[in-house]
């Protein structure tokens, strides 16, 4: 009998409790110094800006090019709730993700009849339109940005932020409702004859990517002190694009690895200035030559994939697990 | 009246800025048609081509017509290795690990350049005598490098068509984008005719690159992020993969950018033409010139 | 599929000859520092460096490094600071704020340098304040001219954060009195790079002190970062009949307006700040016909016939073709007025040269002389520069 | 000419093609028939190289040609003409045959080409400038034969020419079939009208999910209950 | 009232008329055949039938209701459900998620339950579970419900679609050349199946089908369209002797049995 206590979502619940634990302790016992607390936090942003890019982009199948624009949206709001409107920042933060929310369902109302490349050029636009119309608000600082927000964020915030992204995320997926967002990818016209309103699960799709998009822009205005326009352009959406696709489209344990590993790979390279995005480059290549699929493909880690290892893996099932 | 003479000299400019899109979004459009690839790339070799240009004016000493010529010849063997060595590999893998694989290029490119030459801008040397054409008594004008604008954008787009529509090669690629395996069982080298594409796209994406540097007088390895993405959002607008669908659409995006700042707010000059961007494909999602493909059950 | 391979393992290689080639370009600094606990013991000195290195800032942090490592080299020969000998920390920041707080962490954090120098451009610059003020380690940027910087809005001066360059405001304010009083313009219009604060800011304050004394502005336009055509917007500024547009940018797009000016045959003057100063590329971007009518203001003049300055132009001229830029001459600056501090504090202790560095009192640069504020921005004496027929620098006026 | 020997074809892990051996003589006719998803165009795209056999033999010729390229296969003289008739839409008649004759270098053999085709399909003629996928089906099926003849054909793989044809078209097609054979050119024709396919050929394999079940001389078949109770109407 | 009405409905693509004038009246629990040389049409009124395609002309009535400006997906929740002749399963995924998707509309759970895994999730989804396993094991695919569907065996594919149709509990099956790539056991055994679910799950079906033993044999009614327009309706044996029929579909100089 499967239930909310299972085993195995036992297993996972401590595991998490424990990643937290140990990361506190050696926060508490200053192995992890605020460098490394930097770093984790940035981590734990990717890691929902690219699960949520994957429920969009992975798994229902459309391609974005602006989901910066989400985070931008979050970001902005969160901070001007928060310093100018005095608001407490965990309602800010969330009040910026819904506003997030809300701008994907409507970027995703009209646009969604476009397919492909289409519709990446229109959500491209969409991000876009979005800085400058921040380049143009005084309110929010226009291209000097916004600046001193408090530094309200600490690694136990983003952390369980993190996770709850991904839980929610895993379990919409996990669901019939995911399914039926998995099956647009697969084929829109016999998703929608077996009575999937495409449109419906697109938007679905986009508002709850849109969401957790501007509560990783909400995390991001309270950590890194201030914001820009700058920061939420195209190049933004196509790194965090890049993560989704180097994870493997569709898996979100891919997204959360390549999420850690290029946040890691980043600042190794910090220091290789002149050849800093030569080598990234490079790597980006490398690694869609011989693994055009992503690190993980569409298959998910589990412990069963690990049992697997020895024998040919088989493809992970969305069942309710 | 004066601002009739106003008018005519911002669509003089409009038309300008067009032509630069419109030769940028020629190569962009002629690869997205036959592999469905968004070459991001594109920009990147357009930049590679005012480079060229810019060196062999610089230190060669070449005229403008054999700095065009080197500088195209240099951008087809480049987009040649770049299709065998990176999309290649990919043609069976999703598009999307394509379009990442274009974007690790245009980055590569981009900061071999930075490396190389460093990120400022050079100035590109003046190798064209100067020529005004005045009208209406000097209210309304138009200058050599504008006219030799307009004048390769025309060429180049008639050539392209002639290309694309007469010769053998030309309809191998245009059998080759609409059906692939049909194309096989005719003979046609797939392989081959994509190279040839992709060696044309660049070389146009080369005449526009040492266009803009004599142009503008400027040259810098990042040049060509904008102007590419616009270039490819023109391409799109015009219906992608239709050569006079880029054309016209680079025209659009140029008038529209130059009247927003005329006549609007520059401020939201970016967001006018984004905006219209996303109107124009709500009403027609496969651009001015694209048709709706009706996908068959 | 032979090919495939044999292209695959061709890029490898490149990537691991870049990883190597990389590794050796930073061990210089990396390697000699690795040694020490912290950034003052031993015998050298270690200091952090956070530019924008990559990215579309990139050229203006590649050449302020470029100024700043010749006085690197300088200072290390003439045996360095307190004996010892200086070790660059150097990381890029790729333009992004988060990446600048990142590195700033890293330097101050885990490095433990006893001053960073950097970020380039004040969007950076701002993001980094708080992590200086929580190290207690001082920062200061070359060219971060955002008045925020250094005062808050509630009118607080951050501690441990310094400039060596004007602020927005200063300049637009000058360019205004020049405008009004010496040029005698009573219409202008503003030609400014929207997604740039510093250009922004300047314009603002252009604007409230030109109205002020009288003018009007009667054409205002925009542009972005990476635009190359200003004809639209040159065009209607034409039509509007002003005697002089202000441009605040940097000298990139600076050259192609006062060119495009100059095509479309408009025949006011052009004005703007510091960021016009790169005489190479004006002078070959625009054509010095171009520039006849066309000031800026500067903290010197770059065509200064002290030895100072005559020295840093010549060695910069060697090492890189053309004549310095201001960013790299600021850059230039940057590394002497951190060393001048450490060398008055007598100390590594980064809150010691906190101290001498508010301290400064009269500091000399190849961008001019200063003294340290109480608001940690310099006293700067400003200077109008403006071109000769023949493609050279003249000093047109000093202004105050 | 053509034989085919313990062919199998894999798509992705489907075993598609489970083990077929097939012989064309030079000069006849063999149809190939069965329902639709048994495997008849994945033979005749194995054959024409746009897949590849995982094992077996394909000779044409003598000669092996189951490494070959599509080009090479064309080359040789072995012309597929493909289901669904591909041709390409957005180009003119003209140019469609054109793309036929693709790597025909004699101008003046291209022309004369032209030219019997079009005598032969009067129709095509009338359209010559017109976009292709303006014709009709009957036209476009036309103009895919057309097409296959511009590449010098010495045998032809026919997928499905009676698709979506009314029978007075399908008879015509099926006629120009018998003509084109009696000028020399062997035909291996995959249908899944067996009435028709049977009714012009000399020989006939029954393909029933990538096997072969049944072969034998055409009038044979045609009259075996076997065939008339499972293809042509119980 | 019939179930299914089509009135005079006409679909013209570009200037090209696909389907014309076509009139068919299916009644309830009716297993109808739908035949024609290919090309003819038949999977265009297939398209026009679950929405595919808006009619050019005329009207469609299922149960009563106009199916005109309904989008499939709202036309598939009223009770029609089709299978594809190019078969268009959900290739990536399992043999039970794409029987589970189709069950897609009739989940009890909503969104948020979904979400925070509570109000019925897991029985509602272990009861999903069972009720795709029951359906997998009428089609003999329960075995195989872990598998990835596009690696099963063409008819495996085929049986799978069906399956999948009917997840989504319609009243009204529309089959597409179902016994494509089936050798003759087969689809006997289809055949069998077909009346048989019809009468489990009280379906009315309209099938295409080119193999005329399974036509003749199931079916109680066929409609033979050609060129888009209907030329013949009615029972097995009036079809067969039509000579309208024998002409444009079975060729004249073949008698049959």
């Amino acid at each position: 009998m499967k239930k909310l206590l299972s085993k195995k979502n036992l297993a996972i619940l401590l595991g998490v409790l424990l990643l937290y634990g140990v990361i506190q302790a050696l926060i508490s016992l200053g192995v992890l110094r605020t460098f490394h607390q930097v770093n984790l936090i940035t981590i734990c942003i990717s890691v929902i800006m690219a699960v949520s890019l994957n429920l969009i982009t992975g798994f229902t199948g459309q391609l974005t090019l602006g989901h910066a624009g989400f985070m931008a949206v979050g970001a902005y709001f969160s901070a001007v709730m928060t310093v100018k409107w005095g608001m407490y920042f965990p309602v800010s933060i969330f009040c910026g993700a819904v506003l997030a929310a809300v701008s994907g369902a409507l970027i995703g109302l009209p646009t969604l009849r476009l397919k492909g490349d289409y519709l990446a050029i229109a959500t491209l636009g969409f991000g876009e339109v979005i800085r400058v119309v921040l380049l143009n608000t005084k309110y929010v600082g226009g291209a000097a940005g916004l600046f001193g927000i408090p530094r309200l964020m600490n690694w136990t915030w983003v952390f369980f932020a993190a996770v709850i992204t991904v839980v929610v995320i895993r379990n919409l997926l996990w669901s019939s409702y995911g399914r039926a967002c998995i099956s647009v990818r697969e084929d829109e016209v016999a998703a929608e004859l077996m009575g999937i309103d495409i449109t419906h699960y697109k938007v679905l799709a986009f508002s709850v990517g849109a969401f957790f998009a501007g509560l990783g822009g909400g995390i991001y205005a309270h950590y890194f002190y201030g914001l820009q326009p700058g920061t939420f352009g195209f190049m933004k959406s196509i790194d965090y694009l890049v993560m989704v696709v180097l994870g493997g489209l569709g898996s979100v344990t891919g997204s959360i690895l390549a999420a850690v590993v290029l946040t890691l790979i980043n600042v190794v390279l910090q220091q290789f200035s002149a050849i800093r995005m030569i080598l990234y480059a490079l790597l980006l290549i490398l690694i869609m030559i011989f693994r055009p699929q992503g690190l993980m493909g569409s298959k998910e880690a589990s412990l069963e994939l690990f049992r697997k290892l020895g024998r040919r893996s088989g493809h992970g099932s969305l069942g309710s697990k | 009246m004066e601002q009739f003479y106003v008018f005519l000299q911002q669509l003089i400019n409009g038309v300008s800025l067009g032509s630069i899109y419109a030769l940028i979004a020629l190569g962009y459009t002629m690869v997205y048609g036959i592999i469905k690839l968004i070459n991001f790339a594109h920009g990147d070799i357009y930049m590679m081509g005012a480079f060229i240009a810019y060196f062999s004016v610089s230190y060669f000493h070449l005229g403008f017509l054999s700095a065009l010529l080197i500088s195209m010849a240099a951008c087809t063997v480049l987009g040649v290795l770049i299709e065998r060595i990176a999309y290649k590999p990919l043609r069976g893998a999703t598009r999307i690990a394509a379009l990442i694989t274009a974007i690790g290029m245009s980055f590569f490119l981009e900061y071999v350049m930075v490396f190389f030459v460093g990120a400022q801008s050079r100035a590109f040397p003046n190798v064209l005598p100067a020529l005004r054409i005045e009208f209406f008594g000097g209210k309304v004008f138009i200058t050599g490098k504008e006219l030799l604008i307009y004048g390769v954008t025309l060429f180049l787009v008639v050539l392209l068509q002639f290309i694309v529509r007469k010769t053998k090669t030309g309809k191998a690629m245009r059998a080759v984008a609409f059906d692939r395996e049909a194309a096989m069982l005719m003979g046609i080298n797939i392989d081959y005719t994509i190279s040839a594409t992709f060696a044309l796209g660049s070389a146009l994406a080369g005449a526009a690159g040492v266009l803009v540097g004599i142009y503008y007088s400027a040259v810098n390895p990042l040049m060509g992020m904008t102007p590419g993405l616009k270039a490819f959002v023109a391409a799109v607008l015009g219906g992608i993969g239709i050569i006079p669908g880029a054309a016209l659409g680079g025209m659009l995006m140029g008038l529209i950018e130059t009247f927003v700042i005329a006549y609007g707010q520059s401020t939201y000059r970016d967001a006018v033409a984004f905006a219209i961007l996303i109107l124009i494909l709500l009403v027609k999602p496969s651009g001015i010139l694209g048709t709706n493909v009706r996908e068959k059950v | 599929m032979n090919m495939r391979k044999v292209l695959a393992a061709l890029l490898v290689m490149t990537f691991v000859f870049g990883l190597l080639a990389g590794c050796g370009n930073s061990s210089g600094a990396g390697g000699n520092a690795g040694g020490t606990a912290g950034g003052g013991e031993g015998d050298t000195i270690l200091l952090g460096v956070n530019f924008e290195l990559s990215g579309g800032l990139a050229a203006y942090g590649q050449s302020k490094i470029n100024g700043l490592k010749i006085a690197l080299d300088e200072i290390n020969a003439a045996g360095g600071v307190l004996g010892k000998q200086i070790v660059l920390k150097e990381y890029d920041n790729k333009g992004d704020n988060a990446e600048a707080v990142n590195i700033s962490t890293r330097l101050m954090g885990e490095d433990k340098v006893i001053a960073m120098m950097g970020p380039v451009t004040s969007g950076r610059v701002m993001a980094s304040v708080d992590v200086a003020k929580q190290f207690q380690v001082p920062m200061v940027t070359g060219t971060g001219t955002s008045a925020g910087i250094t005062v808050n809005e509630d009118g607080s001066v951050n501690d441990f954060v310094y400039r060596i360059c004007f602020i927005d405001p200063y300049q637009g304010t000058l360019a205004a009195n020049y405008a009004a009083d010496t040029l005698a313009v009573k219409t202008a219009a503003m030609l400014v790079n929207q997604s740039d604060d510093y250009s922004i800011y300047m314009a603002e304050a252009f604007k409230k002190t030109f109205e002020e004394k009288g003018g009007q502005i009667v054409e205002s336009s925009t542009f972005m970062e990476g635009d190359l055509d200003f004809k639209a917007a040159l065009t209607k500024i034409k039509s509007s009949g002003a005697e002089l547009i202000f441009c605040p940018n940097y000298y990139e797009p600076d050259a192609l307006i006062a060119k495009q000016a100059q095509e479309l045959g408009y025949d006011g003057y052009l004005l703007g700040g510091d960021g016009w100063d790169n005489l190479d590329h004006l002078i070959k971007t625009a054509g010095a016909d171009a520039l006849q009518k066309a000031f800026f203001i500067n903290h010197y003049f770059p065509g200064d016939t002290t030895e100072k300055n005559q020295n840093f132009v010549k060695k910069y001229t060697e090492l890189h073709t053309d004549t310095p830029p201001s960013f790299a001459a600021l850059g230039y600056d940057l590394m002497y007025f951190v060393a001048d501090a450490i060398e008055r504090a007598g100390t590594t202790d980064p809150v010691e040269i906190n101290k001498a560095m508010a301290a400064t009192t009269n500091f000399e640069g190849v961008t001019g002389s200063f003294a340290m504020g109480e608001n940690h921005d310099p006293i700067k004496s400003a200077m109008v520069i403006g071109y000769t027929a023949d493609g050279q620098y003249k000093l047109v006026d000093k202004v105050q | 000419m053509l034989e085919i020997k313990d062919l199998h074809v894999y798509y992705g892990a489907i075993h598609a093609i489970k083990g077929i051996s097939l012989k064309v003589d030079q000069g006849s006719i063999v149809t190939l028939i069965g329902a639709n998803g048994a495997g008849k165009s994945t033979i005749l795209k194995t054959i024409s190289g746009i897949l590849r056999a995982r094992e077996g033999e394909i000779s044409y010729d003598g000669r092996s040609i189951k490494e070959a390229t599509c080009r090479q296969i064309v080359e040789q003289g072995l012309i597929h003409v493909p289901e669904g008739r591909r041709i390409f839409a957005d180009m003119s008649v003209k140019e469609n045959l054109e793309m036929g004759g693709f790597l025909q270098k004699d101008k003046a053999w291209l022309k004369e080409t032209e030219a019997r085709v079009f005598e032969k399909f009067p129709r095509l003629k009338e359209r010559v400038s017109q976009l292709a996928g303006t014709l009709s089906g009957g036209e476009q099926q036309m103009l895919a034969i057309g097409r296959g003849m511009m590449s010098n054909p010495k045998m032809l793989l026919l997928d499905e020419p009676s698709m979506g044809l009314a029978p007075l078209l399908v008879r015509e097609i099926f006629t120009i079939i018998k003509e084109l054979n009696q000028a020399g050119i062997t035909v291996l024709l995959v249908e899944q009208n067996a009435n028709m396919a049977l009714s012009i050929a000399d020989y006939a394999y029954v393909l029933e999910t990538g096997k072969i079940t049944l072969e034998g001389p055409a009038a044979e078949l045609a009259a075996s209950a076997e065939v008339k109770k499972a293809y042509l109407g119980g | 009232m019939a179930l299914l009405e089509v009135n005079n409905v006409s679909k013209v693509f570009g200037g090209l008329s696909a389907v014309t004038n076509v009139k068919m009246k299916i009644e309830k629990g009716e297993l109808v055949g739908l035949i024609g040389p290919n090309g003819a049409g038949k999977t265009t009124i297939f398209n026009l039938l679950t929405g595919v395609y808006p009619t050019t002309e005329g009207a469609i009535l299922f149960d009563g209701e106009n199916l005109a400006g309904r989008k499939p997906s709202a036309i598939n929740r009223l009770g029609l459900a089709r299978t594809f002749q190019n078969i268009r399963l959900f290739g990536n995924l399992t043999v039970l998620d794409n029987v589970r998707i189709a069950y897609h509309s009739h989940v009890k759970y909503g969104l948020a339950s979904a979400i925070l895994r509570a109000g019925g999730f897991y029985q509602e989804e272990s009861s999903m579970a069972q009720k795709a396993e029951d359906l997998l094991k009428i089609f003999n695919l329960d075995h195989k419900k872990q598998e990835i569907a596009k690696s099963l065996p063409y008819g495996e594919q085929r049986r799978l679609e069906i399956v999948r149709a009917l997840a989504s509990k319609p009243k009204f099956l529309l089959l597409d050349e179902p016994a494509a790539g089936m050798n003759p056991q087969e689809t006997t055994e289809l055949m069998e199946l077909i009346q048989e679910i019809r009468d489990k799950f009280d379906l009315t079906i309209l099938l295409i089908e080119h193999d005329m033993s399974l036509v003749m044999g199931c079916c109680q009614r066929i409609y033979v369209l050609e060129y888009g327009r209907i030329i013949a309706q009615g029972v097995p044996e009036e079809i067969k002797s039509n000579p309208k029929v024998i002409e444009a579909y079975l060729g004249e100089e073949v008698s049959y049995a």
